[in-house]
């Protein structure tokens, strides 16, 4: 089984070198491109299903490379890692279809799909980084990919809006940087272990530890977009709707909230954090900001804009999840890592076709769209479905478990927080909702384009109606060997508690 | 073979090669691009031979004239002069090579066989094991560097060449002025032999106030690094970037060498701690000059002076905690010379595409020069020391050593200044994708002027990957490998 | 023996004098003429020393001074071809910053 | 006995004093020609002191190059610059004080004072005897192939050094044409007496060059000083306004310019591969060898010397900007 050992690394390679081959392609060779997308995408499919697989029947995946002296850059594939992985390459399948229809007139496509394989492979390498420093070079290339997606129309909004993208991650990156130096210069390891490796830590270390804690979430903060770290967030909703998609739901969001998973869990260990006394403070911070950002979600009258808000408040649920400290409520808060996932990038996909194909960008515009586009707006409703935490979308799952998990550690004060943030959903949910299928449609759309048969072209549909179909299956089906609860829990059992 | 390559005095063979090309291109003018590029490849060939050399035999050293110190001069090339001399291949054949895109035929005759001497005066250097050697190396250096500024003969290049002289021949007589007073104190010229007898003693202080503050200002430490920015921005751009990349490291060079070797009688770090001082000084005042600066070229040449600081910050690192932290500071100069070269070639292809080197006014250049931009930005990347590059490579290890030895303010200086650096790093790019309010015409940029830029800028990025086998090399001779005067 | 300190410390005042004066005086010219200074003070100490070695006098001291005042004379010629450029496109042969100072 | 030894001391005081007063005057005063003719002095008072620290090789160096040829370099600069700068042809006090704030001026002047101070204490703390390398020099000097102590170290000891120098030299030369652009000499004033005093002075000068060569062996003389005085002659004939040759495009002049470094670097590259270690004579030949090293050697320098001034009088071309 010598060559378990190199899957990771392949996954990794299975976008980076589609990417790197991209950027010299020129804009006519869009039948190349279009290949190597679909071919990494699908490459890297197979071979994290062959991975999930292998954990499954416990074994080992792990790529070794020298990186300094006495560090490694390493790459493993264990459960925690593959449940992120699986989640971020199969959205990227299919968030690179979108893209291939979504932006086919538009120029630069080659630097698009170039940065956007980078991206992904960033995002892979975050979830399968097996100790801080590997996660660390994943998570700094994942900013410096996404700054040009960001830009790329090249507008001066297009530039300000990455500037202030960048103001905020590479302040994070630093952030995270000196906690993972520190640590290191502490105890002289880095690599993530099942149930953390610091509880062994000298009593007199506790209150530096504490600091480190604060500087690595707070480093991570800035990507998963906590308060007060997520101004960019809105900002950045200028950059293209597969962007967009990207951001919330796959990648760069996420690998904050994944990182928050992985510090917590593997490197201090919950028990230890929680009697460091650094959870509680994380799980108010996380309330905070689902309160938040759901409030300022319900005043934004641009849809990606509500849409971005709301992300806010969702990946918080992650955080929250994790930093209550219980075995139930760590399976909600990573189900719902996938959950979201699913969720988000279908409405982003469904506020994309809409500003593609009638040129809807504002709420305000959106009454009787369900007529015009009937497919679109069903896949929306299911991911606004799932948001408010209605059964049986795959919201409800997550919130379920986090609740109860609230309740085994007596933290009844959360099921407050979401219940409040269930109502804000709803409210800032069905307005639209409700415009959209019973409001009456207007004579003429904004910006209308005619795709022919279909409400829009098929590149725009297929994708939302998939990803929709998978929140709900995410829901229906979540007793079910290899759904995202039930791989929850193995991940649960493997990493985070002592059974 | 093998056996008789291994006797083969590479390093004699680095002095004597661009020594002799600068010869010929001299007195064949026509002939001096061919020639140099000739002798360029075999530079970085004969590098090659020697690295290999090292890794065979350890330390080499040559007598020449076969007269032993202290009579005679010694060469010497352990892991560091490897470092630098590599450095110096890699980034002179690239220059090389850009640099027959960039310079029109008739000017052939007046920078080649300067920028062989310069070459050549690199070479010795690194390879130098006796201090008035290194004064004369350094005075061929110096002056070679000051002709290759004045080229473009502009006003502000003639200006800035002239301040850079005169800041040059200072340094350099401070620097004579203190190897004169070791010399009559303990006899000798040669650094081994001085290392054995230098003492805690007046005029030892006394020539490491001159030596420091000689090589300090030709590496343009802070507050002496008034020459560097205009002399680095008016110069034509692959002149930029061998200054940047390689003159400044040469002073330095010789200041770590004599550190470790004369100067490691001090017993308090008095000194240290003030170079330390000035460092993370160059480290915050670079990096904001750099971000208030509107043309790209200045922008670029006060990235140099911050950078030039972190190599400071290293001195009170090392007085307390020991001289493995060198590894890290050698690591950086590698890595900055080799990102500091492509970003000074991505100017000269932003000059030459637009006319002019205003930031603001880039105009969409990432679409028009994309090679050059992803140049600027890989390079941004290994300078912002944001991973994976060797420049974060050394950043880690710089940082690991202050936060282990609790040295929270160069840790704090550190992390500011790499974000000052994406600053600067990100305005250019920011720029880069926008149109200008005045859009212009583009002038085409010969490819191999991208692709050398593009070629160094990956190259900074692959340090990254190479830390490990790098150190080794580095490692040969244990330079850095002993403990520090106060354990 | 105390004339050779006498003539180092000659030369000490030299090199300090010619930095006063390479700092302080704005014309070219001038700031060359002090490098120049500076450089014989250097010279003068290394050569004035090397006579402690009686009864025969210490030579490489003074072969190294042969290679300076060489170096010297490079460096002198670089510089007034450099001046006189500048003072082409600037009359008044100073560098910028001392004429700013003036206006 | 002692009166000899005080009259030296006194005139060593004076020398000195004067070195220093004459430094202070060369570099404070607002006259820019007044300067350049008391460093002219300087430098030949500078001469004098190397005869009386017992370094004539050092007074010969100084007279012809430091005080000679950079004082011509000097003063050829200045005309040039007074057709350039028309403050400097009134006649006026011609230099601006210097225009630091006072309170700058008096902080310069207090850190040269204790730069001094601390330069001097550090000298003063040397051992009042030492051999330096003179034994070395002294014991080594019979396999040098050269009987002069001085022309050992130059070119046998320490001729690694002197590779390199006269690469500097090669370079400055390079430097000042790449700078200055490369036409010819330029119109020169002649007078006739001058003339000829040039005419009867060459031939002399070149001889003396000759001489000093080949004494270089055993006595003060050698390739530095052989060259310097070359120079100078040529110096004189261009200024009496003979047409020497073309420098720019003679390749004669090239090869002449070349001569010496690369004899240097062929004959490194021979002992390399013969000897094992570049610039190691074997003991029989090195005083052949060193004598055609400072032969071209000469030459070369005598070259550059008078390239350097003829190259510094020329008027600059002005270059077009490449690329900027």
């Amino acid at each position: 089984m010598i060559w378990n050992n190199w899957i990771p690394l392949l996954v990794v390679l299975s976008s980076l070198l589609p990417g790197l081959v991209i950027f010299t392609l020129s804009e006519k060779q869009w039948r190349v491109r279009t290949f190597l997308n679909i071919f990494g995408a699908v490459a890297k499919l197979g071979l994290v299903g062959w991975m999930l697989w292998g954990v499954y029947h416990e074994q080992h995946f792990e790529t070794r490379l020298a990186l300094l002296p006495d560090l490694d850059l390493v790459l493993r594939a264990g459960p925690l890692a593959l449940f992120f992985v699986s989640l971020s390459t199969l959205l990227w399948l299919v968030t690179t279809v979108y893209a291939i229809g979504y932006l086919e007139h538009s120029p630069h496509r080659s630097r698009f799909f170039g940065f956007f394989s980078l991206c992904v492979t960033a995002t892979v390498g975050v979830a399968l980084a097996g100790n801080l420093i590997t996660f660390l070079l994943f998570y700094e290339l994942l900013t410096l990919s996404t700054y040009p997606l960001i830009v790329h129309r090249g507008t001066e909004e297009a530039r300000k809006a990455g500037q202030s993208y960048l103001t905020y991650t590479i302040l994070g990156g630093a952030l995270l940087l000196f906690g993972t130096v520190w640590l290191y210069s502490l105890v002289g390891t880095l690599e993530f272990t099942p149930r953390g490796f610091l509880s062994q830590v000298d009593a007199q270390h506790h209150p530096t530890l504490i600091i480190i804690f604060v500087l690595l979430i707070g480093g991570l903060g800035v990507k998963a977009a906590l308060i007060p770290f997520n101004g960019w967030l809105p900002k950045a909703m200028v950059a293209p709707a597969p962007v967009s998609a990207l951001l919330h739901a796959v990648a760069v969001v996420k690998a904050g909230a994944f990182g928050i998973i992985r510090v917590v869990y593997d490197v201090f260990g919950i028990d230890f954090a929680a009697s460091l006394g650094v959870t509680a403070p994380l799980a108010w911070l996380a309330a905070a900001t689902i309160i938040y950002g759901s409030l300022r979600a319900l005043f934004q009258d641009d849809l990606k804009r509500r849409l971005a808000y709301s992300t806010i408040s969702q990946v918080s649920y992650i955080a929250l999840g994790v930093a209550i400290a219980g075995p139930l409520a760590s399976i909600g808060g990573v189900v719902h890592l996938v959950h979201q996932g699913v969720m988000k990038i279908t409405l982003f996909f469904c506020a994309g076709n809409l500003a593609e194909t009638l040129g809807v960008h504002k709420i305000s515009e959106m009454n009787g769209v369900g007529r015009r586009m009937p497919w679109t707006m069903a896949a929306f409703t299911i991911g606004a479905f799932g948001m408010i935490g209605a059964p049986p979308v795959a919201g409800f799952i997550s919130k379920w478990y986090i609740g109860l998990g609230a309740l085994e550690v007596d933290q009844g004060w959360v099921l407050l927080v979401l219940a409040g943030s269930s109502l804000l959903n709803a409210a800032y949910f069905l307005p639209i909702l409700h415009a959209a299928w019973f409001r009456k449609p207007p004579e003429k759309w904004p910006h209308e384009h005619d795709f022919g048969r279909h409400e829009t072209s098929l590149a725009l549909l297929i994708p939302p109606l998939i990803t929709a179909s998978l929140a709900l299956l995410a829901g229906v089906l979540a007793m079910l060997p290899f759904s995202p609860l039930e791989w929850a829990k193995l991940i649960s059992v493997r990493e985070f508690y002592t059974p | 073979m093998g056996a008789q390559l291994i006797q083969v005095d590479w390093a004699v063979v680095l002095i004597m090669l661009p020594l002799s090309a600068a010869m010929l291109g001299f007195l064949l003018p026509g002939m001096a691009r061919n020639i140099g590029l000739l002798a360029a490849l075999l530079i970085l060939f004969t590098v090659v031979g020697l690295g290999w050399q090292l890794t065979q035999t350890g330390v080499y050293s040559h007598v020449a004239g076969g007269w032993l110190a202290p009579l005679g001069i010694q060469l010497h090339a352990d892991g560091f002069s490897l470092l630098m001399l590599a450095t110096s291949a890699i980034v002179g054949v690239a220059v090389s090579i850009y640099s027959t895109g960039y310079f029109k035929a008739a000017d052939d005759q007046r920078f080649w066989p300067t920028w062989l001497l310069l070459w050549a005066a690199l070479n010795a250097l690194f390879l130098a094991a006796d201090v008035f050697n290194l004064y004369v190396t350094l005075e061929l250096l110096g002056l070679s560097a000051v002709t290759l500024a004045s080229l473009t003969g502009s006003k502000d290049s003639v200006s800035a060449a002239m301040r850079y002289l005169l800041s040059t021949l200072l340094g350099s007589l401070a620097f004579l002025l203190g190897i004169g007073l070791l010399y009559h104190q303990y006899g000798s010229v040669d650094i081994a032999i001085l290392s054995e007898r230098v003492n805690d003693s007046t005029v030892s202080w006394a020539a490491l106030g001159l030596i420091t503050a000689g090589l300090a200002l030709k590496t343009a430490l802070f507050p002496f690094h008034f020459w560097l920015p205009p002399a680095h921005a008016s110069a034509p751009a692959p002149v930029s970037a061998l200054l940047s990349a390689l003159v400044v490291k040469a002073s330095f060079y010789i200041l770590l060498r004599l550190w470790l070797g004369l100067f490691d009688f001090q017993q308090d770090s008095t000194v240290a701690n003030m170079l330390g001082i000035l460092g993370a000084t160059a480290v915050l005042w670079g990096s904001i000059q750099a971000l208030r600066q509107i043309r790209l070229k200045m922008l670029v040449a006060y990235s140099t002076v911050a950078q030039i600081g972190y190599l400071f910050l290293a001195f009170p690192l090392a007085q307390t905690g020991g001289n493995r932290v060198w590894y890290a500071v050698a690591y950086l100069m590698l890595s900055h010379a080799l990102a500091k070269a492509a970003m000074f070639l991505v100017a000269g292809n932003m000059m030459l595409f637009g006319g002019h080197d205003r930031i603001v006014n880039l105009d969409r250049v990432v679409q028009r020069l994309p090679v050059t931009v992803a140049a600027f930005g890989l390079a941004g990347v290994s300078i912002m020391g944001l991973p994976p590059s060797g420049g974060f490579i050394a950043k880690w290890l710089l940082l690991e050593a202050a936060l282990a030895q609790g040295h929270w303010g160069i840790a704090g200086i550190m992390m500011l200044g790499g974000i000052l650096a994406a600053a600067y790093v990100f305005k250019v790019l920011g720029y880069a994708f926008i149109p200008s309010p005045v859009p212009h015409q583009a002038v085409s940029v010969p490819a191999r002027m991208q692709w050398m830029a593009l070629l160094l800028a990956t190259l900074a990025i692959m340090a990254g990957f190479v830390a490990q086998p790098l150190m080794q090399l580095i490692g040969i001779g244990a330079l850095f490998d002993s403990t520090g005067s106060m354990p | 023996m105390s004339m050779l300190f006498f003539y180092a410390l000659i030369g000490v005042g030299l090199f300090t004098l010619g930095l006063l004066a390479l700092v302080v005086q704005p014309h070219l010219l001038q700031k060359i003429l002090a490098l120049n200074v500076m450089g014989s003070g250097v010279f003068l100490l290394l050569v004035a020393l090397g006579g402690r070695s009686q009864p025969v006098v210490d030579v490489v001291p003074q072969a190294m001074v042969i290679t300076g005042i060489v170096v010297a004379v490079s460096a002198t010629a670089m510089a007034l071809t450099l001046m006189l450029n500048l003072s082409r496109s600037s009359p008044g042969a100073q560098l910028p910053e001392d004429q700013s100072a003036d206006s | 006995m002692e009166a000899v030894g005080l009259w030296q001391s006194a005139f060593d005081l004076m020398l000195g004093f004067s070195l220093f007063g004459l430094a202070w005057r060369m570099l404070f005063c607002a006259d820019l020609f007044k300067s350049i003719v008391l460093f002219i002095t300087f430098g030949l008072l500078m001469a004098i002191a190397w005869v009386r620290l017992e370094a004539p090789d050092v007074a010969l160096a100084e007279a012809t190059i430091g005080a000679g040829l950079t004082g011509a370099l000097l003063m050829s600069a200045f005309a040039k610059l007074r057709t350039l700068d028309n403050s400097l042809k009134s006649g006026q006090p011609l230099l601006p004080r210097p225009r630091l704030h006072v309170i700058n001026f008096w902080i310069a002047l207090l850190f040269t004072v204790l730069l001094t101070g601390g330069l001097a204490y550090a000298v003063l703390s040397l051992p009042s005897h030492s051999p330096g390398l003179s034994d070395a020099v002294m014991s080594q000097l019979d396999s040098s192939g050269v009987t002069h102590p001085v022309t050992a170290v130059l070119l046998n000891f320490r001729g690694y050094d002197t590779l390199l120098e006269m690469a500097v030299l090669l370079l400055s030369i390079q430097s000042v044409w790449s700078m200055a652009g490369m036409s010819d000499a330029g119109e020169v004033h002649t007078s006739p007496v001058l003339n000829v005093l040039i005419q009867l002075l060459s031939p002399v000068l070149i001889l003396v060059s000759a001489y000093l060569l080949w004494v270089g062996a055993h006595a003060p003389g050698g390739a530095f000083q052989a060259g310097s005085i070359l120079g100078a002659a040529g110096v004189l004939l261009v200024l009496s306004g003979r047409p020497l040759f073309n420098l720019k495009k003679s390749w004669l002049i090239r090869l002449m310019l070349v001569a010496g470094p690369a004899a240097f670097i062929a004959l490194a590259t021979l002992t390399l591969i013969n000897e094992g270690q570049l610039l190691k004579y074997p003991v029989a030949n090195a005083a052949n060898y060193i004598l055609l090293l400072e032969t071209l050697a000469t030459v070369s320098i005598g070259t550059t010397l008078l390239a350097l001034f003829v190259g510094s009088q020329t008027e600059a071309v002005q270059q077009d900007q490449s690329h900027q």
